[in-house]
């Protein structure tokens, strides 16, 4: 006799994926299926998908979807959570979409502590438009738009959004993780369910920054994308919980 | 035995499963090209298959399913 | 019920509440604020949100979110702040979501001034966001029409899955005036079967979306699109005309500087002049025909509005050129006279 | 028949409820009024003013800038909306603050001491319907007393409290 | 210089650097990104900015400030990000800025699609951001132009002191075609002594504002600017003709819609048929008289665009509607075919 | 003899200011007068007015001023600085202006290093447009818009900018005043006069966050109003420096 | 003596000064209005005056000019 | 004279590449072209395709909707565009990758093995560059010298180390 161990979760719809291969988008979306799946919540979940690669998000997830402005997507979150607070709502949205562009959306989606989560995946790049500097892009990294190396003086630098959601007084929940390594994708599906299950006791905010991968534009394997995530990205970006509110209670 | 399958004509041939299976017993195909055009992923000696499921962990597009004997 | 006096920012909150939109999302700015503090007051009390976004473009997103989700959703602003809502609005018209928009004008361009214009009548009703768009667009021109418009509005939304707009200016929503609620009423439940409400293990998921890859597909939602917007042109044209029947002049004016020119009218009639005044209450649809059919026996019209002269090509196009059409008009928040109406009727140009 | 009004002042007058009493006293008789308030910053602190249309026809602009009666409870009002007033028409003026004699020959003007009667009487605030009561009193626009009745009628209950001051500012101005 | 093969979007780069552009502010967005990619890698060469903003809204408000601080300034990006900086274009309006904003616009509304499109029409040349105010207006419809207009455009926004867009779409950006970047230069110093640029002691403040809390104050700029406009009609209106002398059909058409319409003209040419091209190359001030001329000799007029008939009644003004309009087009992102506009020539309803 | 030991600083317009009686917007701006006049950069100074009560610091300031869109100051002023880096450019924004539909703005000019100044006045509420809620409102605090009090559940929580924008490595200096007393004014002064000479010395960004009195709004008087400041505000906003990257050189 | 001038009719009678000066010597006048209608500030007992320019600074709207006797 | 060449294939194997080459040697012939990739995220990793123009006359339409000349490196391309090509069109398919035979019997097909030849010669990556030789030599649209040495000096001096490859395989592909 034999036992399944790891199937397709029912939440992430049954079609291929148009990421290019080896994105990592993919996983974090298999991750938040399986949690909408051992939740139960599929049928009372709406997610809102991104400008950015993951706008096609609204075809692989089963749960009712949303397509946002580029940016906005904390915004539509509200609009819904807001009409129907007994549902599940939930983001999901690239560094440009949230840090860049929408940052204002970000912040006070934090301060409002509206019981939302947002699944926020940090590639240091914009992948949909081609590899343009991203908020998150490290110094020194060259981009289509920093071809010469992020330059602090001219581009600035680097956001990191964990560090500064978490000094809202609104941000119930906070946790950078990665995807680079099992360990790291086990530890990613962790927090990502313990946001949908802070929302689910309307704790408030809770936001999950993934550091994944865009070996295309970062003109990587997949394999070294992957690498260059834990010898580049996280030293710039640690992994951790930069807020709970559960944590000492 | 344990069973690994593979969705192949989902498999964007990336190799990230076959980086990532501690027994080393996936490799890409060098010869099939599958509808989309890639190299995918299979099993070389799935008597060795651990049903650890590290490869499906890793797998961004969903093609491996694992079974383990019990 | 008698009849209260209201503001018009008062009235029109109140008429959205009781036409059944439990969901409002402003930011502030003159001279509509009173709509958020309103808001503010009385949603508590029937059990519906008046939220403060930190912009209108998180606001006009929120209300996206809220029409998604299949509630009546509102939001109002004035000119600086309309012009933020544009990307959302698109976004809101490619997804076919209903919903109110409530522009209570001030002067422009940039921060401008903050009494009342009519300087928006191009971007409501010609190009409210990038491509090919629509929204119905009414113009009311008493605190009553502010009422009662906004009621329609939810209404025509709702039917036709598209937003609506109410295009007024300062002055509407700042003034008082005797005001009749008793028939404005929320309808019966309206079913939304495409709102993204959660799919209860019901139906299979429902998608909100503008995005369409192929230019085919997004070429087919348009022009479907478009035939909607021609059933509106058919069934919801709205317009109001006064003693036009032996006009051999035409004042042509919606919105406040409407009810000007109807006192401009009457004293022009006083003086034996026979002239009449075409107020068009659906800005978009624009009441082409009807309007037209002036031309067969007037001589001469007059295009009244607060701005440079956004309406004359309309009045052209509707009465197919066939006739001089000349402009009085008034902006940057200067109201209109009806001595400078009256002045321009007798033949005088401004 | 049409009736244009303006009342101007300092913010805090009270400029903005008395107009619209006398708004509302029209809509009450089933006339056709409207109020509108100038805005914006530059009323904050400084001059407010208010017009008020009360009409048997449909009222055109609410904006009164020919008014038939000018009420006025300040020096800058005084002198900006002077010649304003229709040939015919009347001021009434807060002669407490505004120590000024009109010049126009076409019109009628009443001085009328209202802060002055206001102080003197401990209705410090009210000179706004000291006014009024002297306004219904000289236009006749209103029954006086159904216009009292109306103003008291439109106390909220939570200010019961000054029914009391509104009655004697009004009886004053009707006497003065 | 020999002619070089180039992106619209490169060689639209290099014009403005050639005229003297040094400070670009973008924000990422199909099908344009090239030019803030182009921009990064030459800029710094030519010691100029290139600056990737957060948002839209940021980019145009820092080409705000630039203009403001007098050097020449531009932004680009696609329909939805036009949308968002529509507040900000009313301000630059409002305080006579001039700067370079260009759209290579691409199917809507909403999210939309990436392909090319035309459907930003009205916004552009009707209603780019609140309030009384114009753009002026430029078509380019070959890669040749995207360079050779920038360089105007410049030109007549410092002129005029008045923002210019270029209204280009995702064919003309990402098409290669051979350019002669020869003739674009930038101008002797232009004189800016309104500047915000510190008044260095040497004389009073200056200030940049759009503000003017009396209506009458805001009416006044309002129609200093109008009259301004007026000597921008009169003196800078640009089109093209093609065998318009004898036609007896003219098609109008502008952009990349125009030159595919050239060859659906020589079809129909070679079957006998009189038809004629007229391009409007200032979109704004849009050629209304020298099109209305054609009307005395022509019978029949074809609008031809990537949009739902957006230049319609521009045309129908211009010709005094003495003429019927057809109308031959696609939106959403598909390209018109010479074998389309053929058939709308010979006759067939599209 | 006698010595002037105190009069209008020469930066600032001899005109008068159309605050409300009371209003401290007048003495941040004294303030800023008195710093420009004592680093003499009047005439190579460009200062950028928001929309706000603060609207009209345009006709304030004897150097050169640009009125900006509600909240988009930042990016006017980048595109002034990024033109002119030897000038001398600030920023004076409100609340509502910078933390509200600012935010996105307020955090980039950080994330860039921009090196200019901010002026942030913190009244906590929004003057201009009549008592409305600000994202700095305090919890409980009844405006317009917050009738009932300002919900943390509904309209969420007040935002603390100097905390929130310490967490950018762009940010040079970041301090938190009052104008609740002459010592507190002094105070305010050394910081802003400190932010503009980081400015001068091309140290980066650096933001002063004034706690400042709105007396009409908040329906006090102007005494009441700076003690208030003192019992409420500061106890939520602590004064101090956030951020200073030239402390321990 | 010190000296303190005030520039009466920029003074909105706010009483900042009022309460700040450490002497008290300052009142808002109960008579006189200024250009704007206010009550301005005034000096009461000038020769007690420390010149500890406290009123001016924290005067919003610049309305006091401060001199010191050396 | 108009000649519409459309080429098509994975992204990745140099289309837009082998179109540029053939636009700019139409150029440096005196002619109008134009060259027109598909863009957006579609051709990221899936199919990628070019339209070029060469005319003597003014060019319209950029876009290449049914081409003189067809010349595809993958399956997918040659379904989907097999049938636009002109009567009397041709077709250049990459035999190595496209195991199809046209059905079509009014155009000239040339089944070139480029990919097959490029990693028999060691040229992996220049399977576009032989069908290029093979192109000019059948289609004779250009000098076949000419365009070679166009092809050359096109290449920046930063990566001359690829003027050999490209050489060999033009040269293999005009003998194929
Ligand atoms: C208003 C607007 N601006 C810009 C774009 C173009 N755009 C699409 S995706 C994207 C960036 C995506 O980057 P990110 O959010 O990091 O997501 P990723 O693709 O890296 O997952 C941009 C700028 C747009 N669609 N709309
Ligand atoms: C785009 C836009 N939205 C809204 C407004 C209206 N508005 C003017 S000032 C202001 C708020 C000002 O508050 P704050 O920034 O705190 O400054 P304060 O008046 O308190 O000094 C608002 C919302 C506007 N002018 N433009
Ligand atoms: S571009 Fe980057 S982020 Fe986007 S799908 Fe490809 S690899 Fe993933
Ligand atoms: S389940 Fe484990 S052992 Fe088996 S193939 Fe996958 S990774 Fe290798
Ligand atoms: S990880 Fe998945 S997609 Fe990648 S090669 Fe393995 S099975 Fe294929
Ligand atoms: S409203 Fe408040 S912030 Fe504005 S001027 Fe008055 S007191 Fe100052
Ligand atoms: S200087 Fe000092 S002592 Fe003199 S009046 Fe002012 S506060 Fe009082
Ligand atoms: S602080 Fe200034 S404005 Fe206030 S009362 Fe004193 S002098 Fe007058
Ligand atoms: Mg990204
Ligand atoms: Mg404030």
């Amino acid at each position: 006799m034999s036992k399944v161990v790891f199937d397709r979760p029912h939440a992430l719809s049954d079609v291929p994926l148009h990421y290019c291969p080896g994105c990592t988008h993919g996983i974090v979306h298999r991750l938040v299926a399986q949690t909408i799946d051992e939740l139960g919540i599929e049928d009372k979940t709406i997610g809102i998908a991104p400008v950015g690669c993951s706008v096609f998000a609204y075809n692989y997830f089963e749960c009712d979807m949303i397509q946002a402005a580029h940016g906005r997507a904390p915004a539509v979150a509200t609009g819904v959570k807001r009409s129907l607070p007994d549902k599940v709502v939930f983001t999901y949205q690239g560094d440009g979409d949230l840090a860049a562009i929408g940052t204002a959306e970000s912040v006070h989606i934090a301060a409002r502590v509206e019981n939302i989560t947002i699944i926020f995946i940090n590639n240091a790049i914009y992948g949909m438009t081609g590899g343009q500097m991203a908020p998150t892009s490290l110094l020194g990294q060259v981009t289509t738009t920093s071809p010469y190396g992020r330059d602090p003086k001219i581009q600035g630098n680097p956001i990191r959004v964990c560090e500064m959601l978490a000094t809202l007084d609104g941000t119930a929940y906070a946790e950078r993780v990665a995807v680079d390594t099992v360990q790291h994708v086990n530890a990613t599906k962790k927090a990502i369910k313990k946001a949908f299950q802070m929302q689910l006791e309307g704790k408030g905010f809770s936001i999950v920054e993934v550091i994944s991968s865009c070996p295309v534009q970062w003109g990587k394997t997949p394999v070294e994308a992957l690498e260059w995530i834990r010898t580049d990205m996280i030293p710039h970006y640690p992994l951790g919980v930069y807020k709970d509110i559960t944590a000492n209670s | 035995m344990n069973r690994v399958t593979f969705n192949v004509d989902r498999c964007k041939g990336c190799g990230l499963c076959v980086a990532f299976c501690p027994k080393k017993i996936i490799t890409l195909s060098s010869d099939i090209l599958n509808a989309k055009g890639y190299h995918p992923a299979q099993i070389t000696e799935p008597e060795k298959c651990i049903a650890c499921a590290m490869c499906a962990t890793m797998c961004p597009d969903t093609v491996i399913k694992v079974e383990k004997e019990i | 019920m008698a009849k209260v006096l209201m503001k018009g920012n008062e009235a029109v909150a109140e008429a959205a509440i009781r036409s059944g939109c439990r969901h409002y999302f402003g930011y502030p700015i003159t001279p509509q604020t009173e709509i958020a503090e309103y808001m503010a007051k009385r949603m508590p009390k029937v059990g519906g949100l008046c939220l403060q976004a930190e912009s209108e473009i998180s606001a006009i997103n929120m209300v996206m979110g809220a029409a998604s989700a299949g509630v009546r959703a509102m939001t109002s602003s004035s000119s600086p702040g309309i012009s933020l809502k544009c990307e959302g609005i698109s976004y809101i018209a490619g997804c076919d979501l209903p919903c109110l928009i409530l522009n209570v004008q001030r002067g422009g361009p940039g921060l401008g001034g903050i009494q009342p214009a009519q300087s928006d009548y191009w971007q409501a009703t010609k190009a409210m966001g990038h491509g090919d768009l629509h929204l119905i667009v009414l113009a009311p021109s008493s605190v009553q029409e502010m009422a009662s418009l906004a009621n329609k509005a939810f209404d025509l939304a709702d039917k036709y899955r598209m937003p609506a707009m109410l295009l007024a200016d300062g002055a509407l929503g700042q003034m008082m005036e005797p005001v009749d609620l008793d028939g404005i009423k929320a309808p019966e439940a309206v079913c939304k079967p495409w709102a993204t409400c959660g799919h209860d293990g019901k139906r299979k998921k429902n998608i909100t979306n503008s995005l369409y890859i192929n230019p085919d597909d997004l070429e087919k939602t348009v022009i479907e699109r478009f035939a909607r917007y021609e059933t509106v042109k058919a069934n919801e044209i709205m317009y109001e005309e006064y003693l036009t029947e032996d006009a051999d002049i035409v004042v042509v004016a919606y919105g406040i500087t409407a009810r000007i020119c109807r006192s401009a009218v009457a004293m022009a009639r006083a003086q034996g002049v026979k002239v009449g005044l075409f107020r068009p209450i659906t800005l978009w649809p624009y009441p082409y025909e009807a309007l037209g059919r002036l031309a067969d026996t007037a001589s001469r019209f007059i295009v009244s509005e607060l701005n440079m002269g956004q309406m004359i090509d309309d009045v052209k196009i509707a009465i197919n050129c066939r006739r001089p059409v000349d402009f009085c008009g008034r902006t940057g928040g200067v109201l209109l006279t009806p001595e400078e109406i009256l002045n321009a009727i007798l033949g005088g140009k401004k | 028949m049409t009736y244009n009004i303006l009342i101007a002042g300092f913010g805090g007058q009270g400029v903005l409820f008395a107009a619209k009493q006398i708004a509302s006293a029209g809509m009450a008789l089933g006339k056709n009024v409207t109020w509108l308030p100038s805005y914006g910053p530059e009323s904050r602190g400084g001059t407010s003013n208010c017009s008020v249309v009360i009409s048997d026809e449909e009222i055109g602009s609410p904006l009164v800038i020919k008014p038939d009666c000018l009420i006025v409870f300040n020096l800058p009002s005084f002198e900006k909306f002077e010649q304003s007033v229709k040939p015919g028409g009347v001021i009434f003026s807060d002669s407490s603050l505004v120590d000024r004699k009109s010049t126009r020959e076409d019109i009628t003007v009443h001085y009328v001491p209202a802060s002055g009667a206001a102080s003197d009487n401990n209705l410090t605030g009210f000179a706004n319907v000291i006014m009024l009561g002297k306004f219904i009193k000289e236009t006749g626009l209103f029954d006086s007393e159904k216009f009292l009745n109306h103003l008291i009628d439109n106390i909220p209950p939570s200010r019961a409290a000054l029914i009391d001051k509104n009655r004697s500012a009004y009886t004053i101005g009707s006497g003065l």
